[in-house]
């Protein structure tokens, strides 16, 4: 299986199909986290994000080889941005492709569900009148 | 030696890298180096998970740090 | 909710995050079909897929609109290729944005999933020797 | 009346329109429809499914057609 796996300054939305597609690859599953305008009610202006890179990068590169034990996967891609990010602007990208498309959603959704529980990236959100560090509660 | 801080955790120590000379006695396990740290930064113990990285990996409790190692605090991770 | 639905012969893979991105919006899931290389063990040339156009536009609208009634989406994407296409050459085109990721995911699997039993899409698979027009069993 | 042939109903069929004039008597429920086409074209009645659009929505077995509608046969479909 082919990994690609990148700490980006801007994610590039744009290449998603074009590193997954495969020739055994029927289905190509994508999901792209973008910065919204208000959490728990409240309006976000910006998120910063910082990252642990070495350790970031190592902790991708095994929850996409956990992928590909779970399931028989062509490809997989995870890109995670840092530094501060308007509204609108992606934040991550991961995606997986597979021959049917059941393996590649289910990949998809491990890939993200397990980046944000266990790789160590920071978010810190910018209000009107303060700024925060994210630390959710388990 | 060093230990990196990110996060809220670099907030509550202060800087994102700390030399600890002779506060800390190496080697040390994990579990007791975490103790160690919040004792002398107690906030770090009100957050609701803190981890230790050793040399880019998560450690358990019982592994052993050496002064060579590499060492990070994982405040709560919150990416993507 | 915003919709954007086409039947088109060439599929552009790289627009469904510009498409489906809302300020609302913190998730996005896209699924992309191709052509692949071989279908119960016998190797695949190439697909030819004949839409009955103005009933497929209609039933792609009225999934879009299900969905919507089903989950909480800013907007959702539909796009269906026609005509030959090779391996590796992208199909289909699906996504939804969502305020939180499992509203998009959801949804983006019944696009797909949805479009698959009902739309008036038929595909042609060209083999080694013989050609067979797709008609599967329930 | 004009009814629109698709994918492997097109290829039993010899052709993607066939007009029918005094053959059907409208109006006509769909369900009946269905049957006189399988009486004319039996390989349709081994298809999986057969369903009838009407004016480019799925028909249900007892709505009525009159020669007027744009009337397709669906052959189980396969698209994505």
């Amino acid at each position: 299986m082919d990994i690609n796996i990148k700490i980006v300054s801007e994610i590039d939305t744009t290449i998603g199909y074009h590193y997954l597609a495969h020739e055994e690859s029927g289905g190509h599953s994508i999901f792209i986290g973008s910065v919204r305008n208000s959490t728990q009610n409240e309006t976000v202006h910006e998120l910063f994000f910082e990252a642990y890179e070495s350790m970031a990068l190592l902790e991708m590169e095994k929850i996409a080889k956990e992928a590909s034990q779970k399931w028989n996967l062509q490809k997989v891609i995870m890109h995670h941005a840092v530094g501060t990010k308007k509204v609108k602007e992606p934040i991550v990208l991961v995606g997986a492709s597979s021959a049917h498309r059941e393996a590649c959603f289910e990949a998809c959704r491990f890939l993200i569900d397990t980046l944000k529980e266990r790789v160590p990236i920071w978010k810190k959100e910018f209000f009107e009148n303060k700024k925060v560090w994210v630390t959710p509660h388990p | 030696m060093r230990i990196l801080f990110f996060g809220i955790a670099k907030d509550i120590v202060g800087k994102a890298t700390v030399e600890f000379q002779n506060e800390i006695q190496f080697p040390i396990q994990v579990g007791a180096l975490k103790a160690e740290l919040i004792k002398k930064f107690p906030a770090l113990g009100e957050l609701s998970s803190l981890a230790i990285a050793l040399n880019s990996h998560y450690a358990t409790d019982d592994m052993s740090v050496s002064a060579q190692d590499e060492i990070a605090l994982i405040p709560p991770v919150s990416g993507g």
